[in-house]
């Protein structure tokens, strides 16, 4: 039994999938074998921005061993619409044009043509004799200088939307938003301290081990099946659906283990082109994507200007903040700006708030989600000056972020006010955890340390649509069929909520992940969504059956099944203490009263109930010479609402704060003046390492979550919000210099801290 | 009468007016009431010729997303925004 | 293409001939001729550990040996490594420790710290640390991962 | 990655004879840990891989305190630092061959493959310099010698004509109150290409108060690892202080040509050679001590 009267949620089972991932029998997408497979490859553009005069595919057709050879012109055109496709807003064009080049090539990698072949070797060779004659255009990487007038146009149709009004200028701003609250500059009066600091971020890529892949199978029925990894098996059938211009019925998505995805596996990449050439060749094609392709032509996060002004009373209240985000939204429209403004001040009650975003298309990969999408970039900003402020006041800064933090009935500054929230218990339990309250010794080898904190904000998007199917078997263990694949344990947190309100052991459930045709649609692993949402189906299931096993222990017991009551797992007759049994009792009779016991739910919560806050704390060691940041100690303090499966939420957090080390002091897209990227390779884009980490301890607060049966709140993305800006804090305590440009690598250090005699 | 909170880029149509109240018992009224008060919202809202938001568009009732074809009920003391929808998903 | 070439192994304990092509690395040949999928691709240049196997008893990655050069080699793969009937202590021990989420690194960190304990029982954090920094994973933050190795010490 | 065939020679003779029939066409395999990837990334292209690992002399591996120590070209590091006595006795050159890679890499890495790779960042490369190594090349014409310093001619290039290949590396003896150290700088902890990498060999005077001679080496700051002859030869006869290390490192840092790149400026690079010399020869002068 844990805490809260739990008997399930709370503990640590083993996960169900566990056994078969630590054997190296688990199938992910790159596994599966198929009679008479084809492999197919890629051929990408060398230019960041360039027209197409011609592609001559004669010598790669000739080349024995070849099957099939695709370009953009054997995929259906399609006008330009936009599409609500899962979670997110995609323009139907877009996406067909990211998948194969049509008429211009907007980034270096961008697919411009696929060829299947015998084995993967061929298909490469193939992809050299592939002939493309380019007109070269001037690109522009840089989002400042993509805003100019006279920048390079990705896009000669394209004007600035605002609130659905077009303005008429073309422009590389697919977008401009503001939210305003109150009146800044009133607020700017009020203040004693005002601070306004610029900072720039670059594009960091989400980084999961496992490279994209997809196999399909056209047959001459017309059936397409692919077998691929991804974050949403219903988004990639709706994809292809789309971007194939077929019926959704003939689709149907096979999703296998996925190897991480963090936002990056919800776009599809190779499926529509695998889709094709297994249609021209009559066989099974599979595509796995090298990983250098992996940097250059998926979907990273992008890079992005800020400005952030903020002011504060002496007596440590905030009264006004204004933020300008600029974001990338790399070749097409849609940077997570939107998410990034609606986060970027939400940790604090400020009365006076003005918010403008851009969506700024460069010539780089169309960017993407990436664990609390938008969010970071923010948090670094504001992080950053908030410590500033404090430092002004003279207080400290976990102190000034509970004085100002948000709470329930705290306006937004996008609008909307918070329910029950958890910001600051979180702040007041960094504050008081050992790590804050412990001194930091000084260093003995001549190099300086010093310790930095910092919050962040996710909101946890929408519950979203999820379906879960059930059959009970005899011996009262449960088949469990859903549509949400598992990146990182959720087989076993949704599958905990199940037992948990039907009373039986976590391992009496058995959760498979299925294909689209066999279970109701099912939104994306994505946004914080699936131990909230799934799991929110999960405990409608639960009701489901004790209401369907109740009418069946009537028909047995022959009594009312209103007079039937469910408690502690077991079923009782109120008027005869004879007729009860549990579960699992009821089960092996229950399927002669009535046919098998199965039940089918589909849910949609209409909101997540308030989002996720994070506060960390880093000790960090800088050597002064070299610029290198070394971390000593960590910690991560959370609100779960309330943790299904301890470890898991750990788990979560700890590899999220990893991430948000890796984009705060090393992780980037480095470019040359060719607008090429220079670092594509896991050698060479430093993601960190064993060796660059000590543990990552955890907090865990629980606030439930007033809207969800066991008060749960998504997990997974808040923790990499907070790392660059805690880091950026840290550093700044051991050298007296302020880092506002990310990555905070070595030379980057090292330069600031000469220039700044810190 | 529930309570719209006009945001700062749509204030052009309400003569500069940041919060409106409007009748309605769903999103549907609330919008052809808002629409007969302040003309624009409808073409700046909706998709052409349809009862549905326009998809780069997100309405939050209370906090909570409301659903793009505009069947979600309001009340008396409901609270609604028009916001930008979130991308970066795909 | 050129010519196959026949090749004599000995994998997971079972004497193994395959046929291949001198371009075929082993991670091809064991993935895609012999059926061994638990060695995964993540980078196909040695740096993120995915595709680990033991090659007569030292750690490679299985990325950056041609399939020709394992003639006469014994190669103990994940798949080698622990049953589902009878884990090995490491792989317990990750479930126990909760060292996986994606589950995609974790045979190319087990058949590394399997290496580890094979050569050093009683490793410390930092020796656990070192060795690993070969293999790259994006999930975990190594926390749980490394306290998972360090607890299968002396089971192993 | 383009078809080619695949030999495993069992002598020097048999080996020589392949790679001159098939010259440029033809390309040597011992750990191939950098070959197989610039194969499969077509950086390099061939006809014939020739793998020398089934040759005798490529995997011997021996050390006596008169002689010195001797590694056969596809001796892999974890050999060569497994060996607790080659260890004690090189703990410079170990520096570098417990950093080449992972240690899955180390599994098959080889000195004698980091050296014929020519990468100007090649870590044992400034190590095998400053301990005065010498690479036996075997060939057509016979067998040569050729100082480890004087083997790189240009990234990826080395002193090797067609049909000839590594055969072995041979190291003195350390001398007595003697020291070497090698440390590179890269951004993350592990897996990187240095930045700068630094190695120095110092021979101290029996009082150990001052230097009786000294070799400097650096990577990644010139076309090829960098011997600055100069920077070692202004220790010797001088006493082991701040100012002469601090004069040497400065030295060092003159010497380097470095170009911008990825991984770091020029300017960043220089910087970094003198703090990496001063740290490596104390490190070296440490040792020397012990």
């Amino acid at each position: 039994m844990s805490q809260n009267g739990h008997k399930v949620i709370g503990t640590r089972p083993i996960r169900h999938d566990g056994v078969d991932k630590v054997t190296g029998r688990a199938i992910y997408g790159a596994d599966i074998q198929l009679t008479g497979l084809l492999h197919g490859a890629i051929k990408r553009s060398p230019h960041p921005h360039a027209r197409i005069k011609n592609i001559d595919t004669s010598r790669a057709e000739a080349h024995p061993g070849v099957r099939a050879v695709v370009t953009a012109h054997d995929l259906p055109q399609i006008a330009d619409k936009l599409a609500d496709l899962g979670e997110a807003i995609v323009n139907l064009r877009d996406a067909s044009n990211n998948v194969l080049a049509y008429g211009k090539v907007l980034y270096k990698g961008h697919a411009v043509a696929g060829v299947a072949a015998i084995n993967l070797h061929v298909a490469q060779e193939a992809v050299e004799l592939i002939d493309v004659e380019y007109e070269v255009l001037p690109h522009v990487t840089g989002v400042l200088e993509a805003m100019e007038d006279g920048a390079p146009i990705l896009h000669e149709d394209m004007k600035t939307t605002s609130m659905g009004e077009e303005t008429d200028k073309v422009s590389n701003v697919a977008n401009h938003f503001q939210h305003k609250m109150g009146e800044p500059d009133d607020g700017f009066a009020e203040a004693d301290v005002v601070i306004e600091r610029e900072f720039t971020t670059q594009t960091v890529h989400q980084g999961y081990i496992e490279t994209h892949n997809a196999t399909a199978h056209w047959n001459e029925e017309g059936q397409l099946t692919i077998w691929t990894s991804t974050q949403g098996a219903f988004s990639v059938r709706d994809q292809m659906a789309e971007i194939l211009q077929m019926p959704v019925s003939k689709v149907k998505i096979v999703p296998l283990e996925i190897g991480g995805g963090f936002g990056g596996k919800i776009s599809v990449y190779l499926d529509p082109v695998a889709a094709l050439l297994s249609r021209m060749t009559g066989h099974p094609v599979k595509m796995t994507m090298p990983r250098d392709e992996v940097f250059e032509g998926t979907g990273p996060t992008p890079g992005s200007y800020l400005k952030v002004k903020m002011g504060a009373t002496s007596d440590g209240r905030l009264t006004a903040a204004t933020a300008y985000m600029a974001y990338e939204a790399g070749a097409y429209p849609g940077s997570p700006v939107g998410a990034g403004a609606g986060c970027i001040f939400t940790p604090y009650d400020i009365p006076n708030v003005q918010i403008d975003g851009y969506d700024v298309c460069v010539n780089k990969p169309k960017t993407n989600a990436y664990r609390a999408p938008g969010a970071t970039n923010a948090a670094y900003a504001t992080e950053t000056v908030v410590d500033e402020i404090s430092e002004k006041l003279g207080v400290d800064p976990l102190e000034f972020r509970v004085k100002n933090g948000a709470k329930e009935g705290t306006r937004r500054a996008d609008g909307p006010v918070h329910p029950r929230i958890g910001c600051i218990e979180t702040t007041e339990a960094a504050l008081n955890s050992e790590h804050y309250r412990s001194s930091l010794a000084k260093s003995g080898n001549g190099k300086v340390r010093g310790r930095g904190v910092a919050s962040g904000y996710w909101f946890n998007f929408n519950g979203g649509r999820s379906a879960i199917s059930v059959s009970i078997n005899p011996d009262g263990t449960i088949n469990m069929l859903e549509g949400s694949t598992d990146i990182g344990g959720t087989r076993a947190s949704i599958a905990m909520q199940l037992a948990e309100t039907i009373g039986l052991e976590a391992t009496d459930i058995k959760p498979y992940v299925v294909d689209t045709d066999s279970i109701g649609y099912t939104d994306v692993t994505g946004g914080s969504r699936t131990t909230f949402g799934t799991g929110y189906a999960a405990h409608a299931t639960g009701q489901a059956l004790i209401r369907e096993m109740k009418e069946r222990a009537s028909k047995l017991w022959d009594v009312p099944a209103d007079a039937i009551d469910f408690e502690d797992g077991v079923f009782s007759y109120r008027d005869d203490a004879e007729k009860r049994g549990s579960f699992k009792e009821l089960a092996s009779q229950a399927g002669d009263a009535g046919g098998p016991v199965v039940a089918q739910v589909s849910t949609n919560p209409d909101g997540s109930g308030g989002g996720a806050f994070a506060t960390h704390v880093v000790d960090v060691e800088v050597d002064r010479e070299t610029g290198k940041v070394d971390i000593l100690r960590y910690t991560a303090v959370q609100d779960a609402g309330t943790a299904i499966h301890p470890s898991y939420v750990e788990g979560q957090m700890q590899g999220g704060v990893v991430q948000g080390i890796g984009w705060g002091l090393n992780e980037e897209y480095i470019y040359n003046d060719a607008g090429s990227m220079t670092n594509a390779s896991f050698l060479d884009y430093r993601m960190p390492t064993t060796l660059d980490l000590p543990m990552i301890e955890t907090i865990i607060v629980e606030v439930p979550n007033e809207s969800h049966p066991y008060g749960v709140r998504g997990v997974g993305e808040v923790p990499i919000v907070p790392p660059p800006a805690a880091l950026a804090n840290a550093i700044y305590d051991a050298t007296g210099v302020r880092l506002r440009d990310l990555p905070m690598s070595p030379p980057r250090v090292q330069k600031a801290l000469a220039e700044n005699g810190g | 009468m529930a309570t719209i909170y006009i945001p700062s880029l749509m204030r052009d149509l309400t003569g500069g007016r940041e919060i409106i109240q409007v009748e309605g018992a769903d999103m549907r009224q609330v919008i052809a009431n808002l629409e007969a008060a302040y003309p624009g919202f409808k073409q700046r809202l909706l998709e052409e010729g349809t009862q549905r938001i326009k998809p780069n568009i997100a309405v939050m009732i209370d906090g909570r997303n409301a659903r793009r074809i505009l069947i979600d009920k309001v009340n008396e003391s409901s609270e609604i925004h028009f916001l930008p929808a979130i991308s970066g998903g795909i | 293409m050129s010519k196959k070439v026949h090749v004599q192994t000995t994998i997971n304990g079972e004497s193994v001939d395959f046929l291949c092509e001198p371009r075929n690395s082993l991670l091809e040949v064991l993935r895609d001729d012999l059926d061994l999928t638990g060695a995964k691709e993540g980078c196909n240049n040695g740096n993120c550990g995915a595709c680990n196997v033991i090659m007569d008893g030292r750690l490679v990655n299985s990325c950056c040996v041609l399939g020709v050069e394992a003639d006469g080699c014994e190669i103990t793969t994940i798949e080698g490594i622990g049953s589902a009937a009878n884990l090995h202590p490491l792989q317990q021990k990750f479930l126990e420790h909760a060292a996986l989420q994606c589950g995609i690194c974790t045979p190319g960190f087990i058949v590394s710290a399997k290496a580890l304990l094979d050569e050093n029982p009683n490793p410390s954090e930092d020796e656990v640390r070192y060795w690993l920094a070969g293999n790259l994973c994006r999930c975990t933050g190594y926390d749980k991962i490394v306290r998972a190795v360090l607890d299968a010490r002396n089971g192993a | 990655m383009h078809a080619f065939d695949y030999a495993t020679p069992e002598s020097v003779a048999d080996a020589v004879v392949m790679l001159s029939d098939h010259g440029k066409n033809a390309c040597v395999l011992a750990g191939g840990t950098d070959l197989i990837v610039q194969l499969r990334e077509n950086r390099r292209r061939t006809d014939l891989v020739v793998d020398v690992k089934k040759i005798a002399e490529l995997n011997a591996l021996s050390y006596d305190d008169a002689t010195g120590l001797s590694v056969g070209a596809a001796v892999p590091c974890y050999r060569i630092y497994g060996d607790a006595e080659i260890a004690a006795a090189y703990p410079g050159l170990m520096d570098a061959a417990r950093l080449v890679g992972g240690t899955g890499i180390q599994g098959r890495a080889s000195l004698g493959g980091n050296l014929c790779n020519a990468s100007p960042a090649g870590d044992t490369i400034p190590p095998m310099i400053v301990l005065s190594g010498e690479a036996e090349i075997a060939g057509p014409n016979g067998t040569r010698r050729v100082a480890v310093e004087d083997f790189c001619t240009a990234p990826g290039r080395t002193v090797l004509e067609d049909g000839e290949f590594l055969v072995s590396l041979h190291f003195p003896a350390p001398a007595p109150n003697s020291g070497a150290f090698y440390r590179r700088f890269i951004p993350r902890n592990e897996m990187d290409i240095a930045v700068v990498g630094v190695s120095a060999s110092v021979v101290l005077s029996e009082d150990r108060s001052s230097f009786v001679s000294a070799r400097i080496a650096v990577g990644a700051v010139a076309p090829t690892p960098l011997f600055v002859r100069e920077a070692g030869d202004a220790l010797a006869g001088q006493p082991v202080s701040d100012e002469t290390i601090g004069r040497a490192a400065d030295l060092a840092r003159d010497a380097a040509r470095p170009i911008s790149d990825m991984r770091g400026t020029a300017e960043y690079r220089k910087h970094l050679t003198s703090v990496l010399t001063r740290r490596v020869v104390e490190g070296a002068v440490q040792r020397a001590k012990e």
